[in-house]
């Protein structure tokens, strides 16, 4: 709860300063001061330490589960603002409203990781996505920008629409918008019921870009500004991801025969769709945005197998995941030359950068000794207990292969490759570098110690 | 402790040469820890021979119930004895060439070593795995890296070839650990299983796949060629001498003992595959012209020849002690030739590659008449390449024997057809390694080779290792027989499946 | 009136919305079949609220007080959302003089 | 005090060579000529005095077996590295090492002008071949056997190939190689079937297996045919017998004094050795014997057809060889193992003894090959010209040259197995006659046909070749009278008496001394006559002969060669062609390049679902809706 204050307060502080009109930079610090803010309020409120406690079960339970992935998102989030906070500044002249709405943002996950009614779900949802439209946009100038905003506002609103009447249907079926008493719910579901529950699996799925719901995520990453775009592919993403579990992990353990296969059958549509797509994009962003779907499909995994081994892949799925996509996105966003070619010759020049975009790229590609081979691990080792679940695990494994392929990629290029003439390449400040570094370590140590984060799971 | 010294040593010092300022002080430091690991085992084997040294076990992640638990047992100890030889050789053999970056490439070689090392040691399958892809990765980029022209595609493709078979060998270890009733990943866990019939069937294939690309088996072998072609040399030494060898310790330790029923159901097709692939590649190897290829077809059949006595050693004894006794020879024999085939393939390859960097050619077409400007050389040469085809008085020569008898013996009533198809693959090999001989050193100098090559003290060195242990294991084997004796007997009582029939 | 006239009714506008989103090439019209369809979920939930409120009114009277206040909840959502959307809208207008969605297509495969 | 040192004087027979081996080999580049000649003689003296010793102190009875250490023991399976003294081995030593050192001898003089780096790798693979003939007669198991086996093919290799910068010369080394190993395969099975009945190897252990001695037989019929088939499969490989046999007159490629201790004397009987060896498996197998006695009798014959027609005088000198042991063959099939011993020994000595006299003529032309371009070399090399003589009497079989005990030993076993044999080897013996006087007479005879400056060159051989050739001279007289048949001289086979410890006396049906003697005058009186004949044809030779099918026929040696080269050879070669060019990069590898193209293509198709329509969009996620739920409410249930 401590981070649903903090975090309010500090997009009200955020919209006033930029009333006041004080320096960039300043801005900048602030802000950075307000997201560590942020996770050390959490990683108090883990020790116990609780600023206010909002006594409303009904609506709001604030879980270890909750608490861990809040670390994680408002950890991930100061990392993200260390990076990238500078290069905000390009996109616009609204500095500080950027914060501020990224902030709000923040509200909203707080919502949709601890809801326990169906209401507050739909408000997290809606908070976390109303901000990310007018972010999309914020390159007013910019046709992309625009027609990206555009699109994600009519589609996000379309499926805005699909979750109210699925929440609908099941509020008739069950007279409740409690998501905590479906749990157990026994005899066979009244088709109303299964109806919403439906619903909601598709708008959630859209929210996570699972295919067929995916089609938005590629047009608009490449369309809003990168800094953003970093924001919306992880944070955003793996909150959402977070809400789509605890729904489906609390509401519907009773419904599963109903639905599991379906999830089943999304994810592996989603991880063909995501990594035969990206294997042909000439940009490294575009590339990204493909293989965000690809990796939201490994995570729909952990949906489809639920129990204990999925809630902790989840969480270091969410970790990792995010951490090297951040760490990636900040690097592109400097980069002159989206194009894998922009990449050539980076390592010869950039060894520092180049070598943490490697271990950044192992993790996502799920090669051993890093973080994101563990998450996929336990991953598979919850789906393959499932129903059908080897023919799963098996098709999402030989995807994972192809996922190696693109992303080696840029390795290829950036190590193998000859610099091209006419690009250059930006100059990382140390700090900048001293940073991607630590993102690099952390996802080693995760690699090696998954334990020393999934502890906080359990006490 | 001897265990994790070597794990360890390499590790650090990999890590120690990696981020070494002065390229100059790179070799002496990578030899020095080659060097010290290698001499790290033989203590292990001589003065703390006991399982407590060679054994070690930590928690790692709790969760998934993984643990570091590292193993010795006398296979453990016979392969990372090779592999600790390996590095030393490919150190030593590229002393005199100049690469850009030493320390990267010095580091990478040594972690590629740390990574085979876990994978002879680990009795943890989450670590086998680590392992298993630890010594992949700076394989990778060693090879992408310092690699021929053709590199980038090439070694993408093995890497990808590879990587496919490890996830699916991944999957068959996740769906084990389901099973175990403790949830953990260790070997002891994974053979008490006991798995019925129906599982093993599919479930075999799994690991099996994983195997045998790595070693490789005949139709999983397109990778190796190219790759052994592109790579730079002191790395494919330890590909083709010691990673290779991974797939089949592999099969040794996580496949007979675990899935033993699948694998006897599928032994006859998989002896099969190994003899097409021994006839296979030796009729490649004939009308080779590039040396480098040439050695990567002698190696995929030789492997063949090893892995087709693996897997004739398993089936029902009954309880009758003379069935095991067989088995046991031919077991013996694989132990013995995982060795030698490692210990004669380094050789070639350190001769291969000299030969290459001195007259500029692999091609056998554009060389020639080498005998008379380059005595030394051919000498090597001829008593390597002849070790290589198993003649007497050669340390290949007694494991090729007793693993005919493996074969000979195989529980299949095609055993004899077996025996025969990897029979004419010892005259195969003799015609393709005497074409090889024949065409590189007779006949008449031709500009490249008129003026002949002399050894530097270190490659002089590390030939007269290899030779040196040609001779040892070729005239006197029984010291390597009786250090895995025990061992091997304990194996083959423990492989024997009559237990299911008891049951 | 049983509950299904109010169900078959507001899935029909839904439904109406639905198509009218696939069907329209005005940015604005699409928005305008959206709201539709938020209006038929609101309609659906009123009628749900009232249905469980009358089932339940002997044990607990406050039963279905919920789905009237989600009502609430949406509309104000609704309202934000057209705020920011019409605002985008107006945006796009000013860049390429249209809200036709189908000239949206600079970014694809 | 005798018997006490008996081990090691056994030991230092096959370690000298060994060291002699060792010390030109690594020593090559800085001994003299003069050092190496007298280094690797002096080694083979001693141990040709060290096999003396030990012929003479051999212990009677029982054979040793002196054990150096364990080569592989494993489980069951025990193959010590021991070595088998008996009276067979003995002999062999005796022959092998004698022949060997005066080989050498001759050697240091005909190879002197190599240069001093070559010279001692001469000698240093000469040596490592006689070590490793020496494993192979005294091994006392079937793998040391095999170990010497395969020394003694490595060294034919290398001796073959020795001038290797003539391209020929490489590839019949490497034919000889290769053939040598399709038997080795055989050998091995063959090894792997004993083992598999028996869990020995030992020679000793083989009465026991038979079940000769009380308990029962771990062999049955069906093993030991199959066994002996291999061991002969194996046999005509080193052996140069029908079907292996091309490898041989190619081997001549080879400086001379090779082609007279490994090609004639020694390694080549090493299939005669073997199978003399395991002769109790042979008697216990009827049938495969019946088989080698055909075999060897297709190839004397054969051989010697060929033989008539050659022109090149080591060629005929080879396949004279082939035919000779086609009959020692021939006497093993008909179970005169005693026989087949018998002329190996007297054929090592009269066939070195021709091989070591072509050399010198060889040397005296200054590398002329060619008979037709020899002749009246007889004033100009008269030793040569006796001893030579001597030896063509010896190898016809003219009383009382050693020929012809031995010869006359086959012939008789032969007629006791079947006249027919009989008859087509007389027909064979009266061929060698003919071909060997053939070839005398052109060399010696006549006048010269060569080149003039020639002519002015001719000269006898030094001392150190003409020595050798005068010793083996007075040897293959006498050494035939070991073996005088028991009608001439009662108690006269000593041989038989002295090998009856190893070959136990076939009780087999006797002739009468009437039917003896006809047969003797009988052959005696034809070879005469083919000699007077082939006298009487080539005395005044001038030029090339008639030409008809059937000369052309056998100029070509049957074709053998060509029908292997088109039956196996060039098969083979096209397969191993065809899969490297076509199956390996087009059908498996470019399986797997399909996937990765299969992959990139759906890629780029897939690709175009991303419309950039916000419609489609939608129509896509309604798609999916209806799909899903029609599915699952109307299909599942």
């Amino acid at each position: 709860m401590n981070l649903l204050l903090l975090a309010a307060f500090w997009g009200v502080l955020m919209m006033f300063l930029s009333v006041l009109g004080i320096s960039r930079s300043r801005i900048r610090l602030v802000a950075q001061w307000g997201m560590g803010l942020l996770f050390l309020s959490t990683a108090a409120e883990m020790q116990g330490f609780v600023l206010y406690d909002l006594n409303a079960p009904e609506m709001l339970r604030v879980d270890r589960y909750a608490l861990v992935l809040l670390a994680i998102l408002s950890g991930c989030g100061f990392l993200y603002f260390l990076l990238s906070a500078t290069d905000m500044a390009k996109v616009g002249s609204d500095y500080s409203e950027y914060f501020a709405l990224i902030f709000f943002v923040f509200c909203g996950f707080v919502l949709v990781l601890s809801f326990t009614s169906l209401l507050m779900l739909f408000l997290g949802i809606e908070i976390v996505t109303i901000p990310l439209y007018i972010l999309t946009g914020a390159d007013k100038r910019n046709l992309k920008s625009n027609e990206a905003s555009l699109k994600y506002f009519l589609l996000g609103a379309f499926s805005t629409g699909l979750m109210l009447m699925g929440i609908t249907m099941v509020y008739g079926a069950r007279g409740s918008f409690s998501s905590m008493e479906l749990v157990g719910a026994s005899g066979i579901p009244t088709q109303l019921l299964l109806g919403g529950l439906f619903l909601m699996l598709f708008s959630m799925a859209f929210k996570v870009s699972v295919a067929p719901f995916h089609f938005w995520t590629p047009d608009v990453y490449d369309g809003a500004p990168t800094v953003f775009t970093s924001f919306m592919a992880t944070l955003v993403k793996v909150a959402a991801f977070a809400g789509f579990f605890r729904l489906f992990d609390h509401a519907f353990t009773s419904l599963t025969p109903a639905w599991q296969v379906w999830a089943g059958v999304l994810s592996v549509c989603t991880l063909m769709i995501g990594n035969i797509t990206a294997v042909f994009q000439q940009s490294v962003k575009r590339l990204l945005a493909y293989s965000s779907i690809a990796q939201a499909g490994f995570m729909m995994l952990g949906i489809y197998g639920l129990g204990g081994v999925a809630k902790e892949g989840m969480v270091l799925y969410a970790a990792s995941y995010s951490l090297a996509t951040i760490g990636i996105f900040a690097v592109l966003t400097r980069m002159q030359d989206y194009t894998l070619e922009g990449f050539n010759g980076l390592a010869k020049e950039r060894p520092w950068v180049a070598a943490s975009l490697t271990i950044f790229l192992l993790s996502l590609a799920g090669i051993p000794l890093t973080a994101g081979f563990l998450a996929k691990f336990y991953m598979l080792q919850a789906a393959v207990e499932a129903k059908y679940g080897l023919a799963v695990v098996i098709v999402s494994v030989l995807m994972a292969a192809v996922s190696v392929y693109y992303y080696f990629r840029i390795l290829q290029a950036m190590y193998f490759r000859e610099r091209s003439e006419e690009v250059s390449f930006p100059v990382f400040s140390s700090g900048f570098v001293r940073v991607l570094m630590l993102l690099a370590a952390l996802i080693l140590v995760m690699g090696v110690q998954p334990g020393w984060l999934l502890r906080y799971l359990y006490f | 402790m001897i265990a994790l010294l070597l794990v360890l040593l390499p590790l650090i010092g990999g890590g120690l040469v990696f981020f070494l300022p002065r390229p100059a002080a790179v070799r002496p430091l990578s030899l020095l820890m080659a060097l010290s690991t290698l001499c790290a085992v033989v203590l292990g084997l001589t003065l703390y021979a006991g399982i407590d040294s060679w054994s070690f076990d930590a928690e790692w992640i709790q969760p998934l119930g993984a643990r570091f638990t590292l193993k010795g047992d006398v296979l453990g100890k016979w392969m990372s004895m090779l592999a600790a030889l390996g590095s030393v050789l490919s150190v030593l053999g590229s002393w005199n060439t100049d690469r850009k970056k030493p320390q990267r490439f010095y580091g990478l070689l040594l972690w590629m070593q740390a990574g085979m090392t876990i994978v002879f040691l680990s009795a943890d399958a989450f670590l086998f795995y680590f392992g298993w892809e630890l010594a992949l990765i700076p394989a990778y980029f060693l090879s992408s890296i310092w690699g021929g022209e053709r590199r980038i595609a090439v070694t993408i493709k093995f890497f990808l070839y590879t990587f496919v078979g490890s996830v699916l060998m991944l999957i068959g270890l996740i769906y084990l650990h389901g099973l175990t009733p403790d949830g953990s990943f260790q070997w002891q866990a994974f053979r008490n299983l006991e798995l019925e019939e129906s599982k093993q069937v599919w479930l075999f294939w799994l690991f099996f796949l994983a195997f045998a690309i790595k070693v490789p088996l005949f139709p999983f072998h397109t990778w190796q060629p190219d790759t052994y072609e592109q790579v730079p040399t002191p790395v494919t030494l330890l590909l083709s001498g010691v990673m290779v060898k991974m797939g089949v310790v592999a099969m040794i330790r996580w496949l007979l003992p675990i899935l033993d029923i699948g694998v006897f159901i599928w032994s006859d097709v998989l002896i099969c595959l190994a003899v097409v692939g021994i006839l296979y590649a030796s009729l490649i190897a004939i009308r080779q012209d590039d040396l480098k290829r040439l050695i990567a077809y002698s190696s995929i059949a030789h492997m063949g020849l090893t892995v087709a006595a693996l897997f004739s050693l398993t089936g029902f004894s009954n309880n009758s002690n003379v069935v095991l006794q067989y088995h046991l020879i031919g077991f013996q024999g694989v132990m013995l030739q995982l060795f030698s085939h490692g210990v004669n393939i380094m050789g070639m390859w350190l001769l291969a590659d000299r030969i290459e960097s001195r007259f500029g050619t692999r091609k056998l077409s554009e060389l020639g008449g080498l005998a008379r400007t380059a005595p030394t050389l051919t000498i090597f040469f001829v008593v390597i390449a002849l070790a290589n085809i198993a003649l007497p008085l050669t340390n290949a020569f007694p494991g090729e024997f007793l693993q005919f008898n493996a074969i000979f013996h195989a529980q299949s009533p095609y055993r004899i057809v077996f025996l025969i198809g990897s029979g004419l693959g010892v005259i195969l090999s003799a015609i393709y390694t005497l074409n090889m001989i024949r065409r590189i050193f007779y006949g008449e100098t031709n500009s490249a080779t008129e003026n002949g090559l002399r050894f530097s003290i270190a490659e002089a060195l590390a030939l007269s290792v290899v030779v040196g242990l040609i001779l040892l294991f070729g005239i006197y084997p029984q010291a390597a027989l009786d250090f895995t004796n025990e061992y091997a007997w304990e194996y083959v009582k423990s492989i024997d499946i009559t237990r299911f029939l008891t049951k | 009136m049983p509950i299904n006239y109010y169900l078959f009714l507001s899935l029909a506008l839904f439904s109406i919305g639905m198509v009218g989103v696939l069907t329209r090439r005005n940015a604005i019209i699409i928005f305008m079949c959206i709201e539709l369809m938020l209006n038929a979920v609101n309609l659906l939930l009123v009628a749900f609220s009232k249905m469980h409120h009358l089932k339940n009114l002997a044990i607990n009277p406050m039963i279905g007080v919920d789905g009237q206040l989600f009502v609430f909840f949406i509309m104000v959502v609704a309202a934000a959302e057209v705020s920011v959307g019409l605002a985008i809208i107006v945006m796009m207008y000013r860049n390429v003089h249209s809200v036709d969605i189908q000239f949206l297509n600079r970014l694809k495969h | 005090m005798a018997m006490l040192s008996f081990p090691h004087i056994a030991y230092l027979i096959p370690l000298l060579p060994l060291l002699g081996f060792l010390i030109n080999g690594l020593g090559r580049n800085h001994l003299s000529h003069r050092a190496i000649a007298w280094i690797c003689s002096g080694v083979m003296a001693l141990a040709f005095a060290a096999s003396g010793w030990v012929f003479w102190n051999l212990p009677a009875g029982a054979p040793t077996i002196l054990t150096a250490f364990d080569f592989i023991r494993v489980g069951v399976l025990n193959i010590p590295f021991a070595f088998q003294l008996d009276a067979l081995s003995a002999l062999f030593l005796l022959i092998i090492t004698g022949i060997g050192f005066l080989i050498h001898v001759y050697s240091s003089a005909y190879m002197h002008e190599e240069s001093a780096s070559q010279y001692g790798r001469y000698f240093a693979y000469l040596n490592l071949f006689v070590f490793s003939m020496l494993l192979l007669v005294m091994g006392a198991n079937f793998v040391i056997l095999f170990i010497g086996w395969e020394g003694v093919g490595l060294c034919s290799y290398l001796l073959i190939g020795f001038w290797f910068r003539n391209p020929a010369y490489a590839q019949a080394a490497n034919k000889a190689f290769v053939m040598n190993r399709v038997g080795d395969l055989a050998f091995l099975i063959a090894i792997f079937w004993l083992i598999a009945r028996t869990g020995s190897v030992n020679f000793i252990d083989l009465p026991m297996a038979l079940g000769t001695v009380g308990q029962s037989a771990k062999l049955s019929a069906m093993d030991i045919t199959g066994i002996t088939i291999l061991l002969f499969i194996g046999a005509t490989g080193k052996s140069a017998q029908i079907p292996l046999y091309t490898w041989l007159p190619d081997a001549m490629a080879g400086p001379t004094p090779v082609s007279a201790l490994i090609h004639a004397a020694t390694m080549v009987t090493a299939g005669i050795y073997m199978i003399a060896r395991s002769n109790l498996l042979y008697t216990a197998a009827p049938l495969v014997l019946t088989i080698v006695a055909v075999i060897g009798l297709a190839t004397a014959l054969l051989a010697a057809t060929i033989a008539l027609r050659q022109n090149d005088i080591k060629k005929v000198l080879a396949y004279s060889t082939v035919s000779q042991l086609g009959f020692m063959f021939l006497a093993l099939g008909s179970g005169a193992y005693v026989a087949a011993v018998f002329h190996v020994m007297t054929h090592a000595f009269f066939k070195a003894l021709l091989f070591l006299g072509s050399g010198s003529v060889i040397h005296a032309l200054g590398g002329e090959q060619d008979i037709r371009k020899m002749g009246g070399l007889k004033k100009s090399l008269p030793i040569t010209y006796w001893t030579f003589l001597i030896g063509c009497l010896a190898i016809a079989g003219i009383f009382p040259f050693s020929g012809f005990f031995s010869k006359d030993a086959i012939l008789l076993s032969a007629f006791l197995k079947s006249p027919v044999f009989y008859a087509i080897a007389l027909f064979t013996a009266l061929l060698t006659a003919f071909y060997m006087f053939r070839l005398f007479i052109l060399t010696f005879g006549g006048s010269f046909r060569g080149m003039e400056e020639q002519r002015h060159h001719l000269h006898e051989s030094p001392l150190a070749m003409t020595l050798p050739l005068m010793l083996l001279a007075v040897l293959s007289v006498v050494v035939g009278w070991i073996g005088i048949p028991e009608v001439l001289m009662h108690g006269g086979d000593r041989l038989a008496e002295f090998l009856s410890a190893v070959i136990p006396v076939a009780s087999g049906h006797e002739v009468s001394h009437a039917t003896e003697y006809m047969l003797m005058g009988l052959s005696s009186g034809l070879v005469l006559l083919s000699i007077y004949v082939a006298w009487s044809r080539y005395k005044q030779y001038r030029s090339e002969e008639s030409e008809s099918s059937l000369t052309r026929f056998l100029d070509n040696k049957w074709y053998v060669d060509e029908a292997y080269q088109a039956a196996i050879v060039q098969p083979l070669h096209r397969l191993a062609g065809w899969i490297r060019s076509f199956f390996e990069p087009r059908i498996l590898d470019g399986a797997v390049q399909g996937v990765g193209r299969v992959v990139r293509y759906l890629s780029q198709q897939i690709r175009f679902l991303q419309s950039g329509q916000t419609g489609n969009y939608a129509l896509w996620m309604v798609i999916g809706i209806v799909l899903i739920l029609s599915i699952q409410f109307f299909i599942r249930k």
